[in-house]
């Protein structure tokens, strides 16, 4: 676990200068954010840009979990990375641009497939969860592995010129599972792939989670009702914020008498696998 | 979910105020439930495919989330929520991809 | 001027392959953005996040200018430079790293800064002009600039926790004199270095800013009324989109006797310098 | 802005519905505009330093935006727009910083 400072640096200070003279923030904020250790799973598009601003934001330590390879196609997109990478894994590219933003930021790689027999130790080592992922059965197991954790999770999505914004597991709001209980049917889910994707959509998303996830780091949205932000390209109101309902004393999982209280087999159960692309 | 209802994304609709009882006797009518409106669009709007919008027990299926007037429809009371006279009704399909 | 092309090499279409299959934008909306210019004038909060998602998405020319050099207390904010390029021209740093992601977009380098002696050529040779700039007398000048080689202008801003969004001249709307003929008076504009900035919040601007040029180099924008988005991180609602006026009749520069026919002293205008800090 | 409002970002405030003519007859009124409420603001809600808030005309200063219901002032009639009930006007301060 991070081994938390009482005050900052003189680098530090000179670093985040316009975040400490930040009304509302301040060294307030930037000792949280220093105190605190993130975990971004996925480090496509989502996770790009939510990487890059946490790292440069000041927080003390960014974990980056990606199984995947850097691939030309993927750059539209994913800025964090570059053409010299392809072939690198995406978890380790992206640390080493996190690390020549702000060597202040210890960075920790997962190149790994999280799945739930792994999962819960890592989650366990870190205070933030985002998850950047693009797949259903990883979306439910980070949400039960949360839950179990008692760690927040904000949660991205973006397809074609869509994106989705929410924060689970945290003050009182819903988990995952209390939104939706069961798994959509495998063949109304549509990837990235598959469905395509304008680079900036998911780098918008990846930005909104860095700032949600720096808001419960900073306890900024401690009093915020749950929503869920809808973002639509296209549209000319580009944004639509959604009141949420609160925790589900019912929830399989975050409830008052819970069934799910250890990880399970994710893949069966959305009938779909973390890796299809 | 465009794709279900020609590529449109907003539908304004004139639905009916009331829709008969079950046991379909005409004097016996119930104000308009969200239940009674996703019924509607099955019959209605829905070109094909209707297991991409509707679930097993008359709700929306797994993966859509309701919202009534910019709110979660749980907050509504769900499929028993009953029709107002220009309220907005969306479904949101969720989206995974990243 | 950027010279056109009537189709994309193979290896632009393997790299663009998730917007080609992107229904509503596709091989059309790639061809119009590589056929397209934009100028992204300052790289410093704005201008990081916009270029470098401008750079991946696939636009022929991306012109970029600013006059200052990297120092450490941009980096929290200003994730197109690094640590190792401080002291660096920043329009220098930001093409290197807009050219590690994509070699096919052509970067151009304007280390300057722009004032009313050499600004009208430098728009007149681009098609889309990104105001990402800092101060109220660069903004007059774009302006102007814009109007005057009738260039779109996509301007975005921010401080602490806000920021805001606007298309001016484009489609009928208004521009920046439209809605504001005269300046603000000195003592009321703060900016970044004095007021302080949430380093993700010019970010996400910056993003949605180059969503804005790439909707008006595909057209997807073309039938949207005018709108400004405001953004506020500390609101529960972070986003919220307004109608605007319309393009009006008897601005000084857009309207219809226009009296301003060539580019004037925007110092004296606004009573404050651009490279004021 | 706000911190000409003691920091309040948002204030809810009953304002007056009528104000007196120019010339003071107390029988001759109109209804409150957009003119009368940057006044009623200036004189009973500002703190300090109004120049930063109103300009010279009896409007806001300049780099200030009115918002009648989410919309530009300027469309709805800018300083003679009659106040209704419940409206939500809003001031919004040019930011300049990237
Ligand atoms: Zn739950
Ligand atoms: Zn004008």
């Amino acid at each position: 676990r991070l081994e938390k400072v009482a005050k900052l640096t003189n680098p530090e200070i000179a670093r985040y200068g316009r975040q400490l003279i930040l009304p509302g923030f301040g060294i307030h904020g930037q000792m949280c954010l220093r105190n605190c250790s993130m975990l971004v799973v996925g480090a496509g598009g989502l996770g790009s840009s939510c990487a890059l601003y946490l790292g440069g934001s000041g927080i003390g330590r960014l974990g980056i979990v990606d199984h995947d390879t850097v691939d030309i196609s993927n750059l539209h997109r994913q800025v964090i990375h570059n053409e010299a990478r392809q072939g690198l894994s995406k978890a380790q590219s992206a640390a080493v641009s996190v690390r020549l933003l702000n060597p202040h930021c210890q960075v920790v790689v997962h190149d790994l497939v999280l799945d739930s027999s792994n999962a819960q130790p890592i989650i366990d080592a870190y205070d933030i969860v985002i998850d950047a992922t693009d797949n259903v059965a990883t979306r439910y197991l980070l949400n039960d592995a949360c839950v179990l954790s008692k760690k927040p999770l904000v949660s991205g999505s973006a397809l074609r010129l869509d994106g989705q914004l929410t924060i689970y597991n945290y003050g009182g709001g819903p988990c995952y599972r209390c939104l939706f209980p069961t798994p959509p049917p495998s063949e109304t889910v549509t990837n990235c792939s598959d469905g395509g994707v304008l680079g900036v959509v998911p780098g918008i998303v990846g930005c909104l989670q860095a700032l949600e996830a720096i808001k419960i780091a900073t306890g900024m949205n401690a009093q915020d009702p749950p929503t869920m932000t809808l973002f639509s390209a296209n549209s000319s109101t580009m944004f639509r914020t959604i009141k949420l309902r609160k925790r589900k004393a019912d929830c399989i999982v975050c409830g008052d008498s819970p069934t799910i209280t250890k990880l399970i087999d994710y893949v069966r159960f959305c009938g779909s696998s973390a890796t299809d692309k | 979910m465009e794709l279900l209802f020609d590529n449109q994304n907003t539908i304004q609709a004139k639905v009916p105020a009331f829709f008969p009882t079950d046991d379909n006797k005409d004097e016996e009518r119930h104000a308009a439930t969200i239940r009674d409106l996703i019924g509607w669009i099955t019959r209605s709007l829905l070109k094909e495919r209707p297991e991409l919008f509707v679930g097993d027990n008359g709700s929306v299926r797994s993966g859509i989330l309701v919202l009534v007037n910019g709110a979660d429809w749980e907050l509504e009371g769900e499929l028993e929520y009953e029709l107002q006279d220009r309220d907005e009704i969306v479904f949101i399909s969720t989206l995974h991809g990243g």
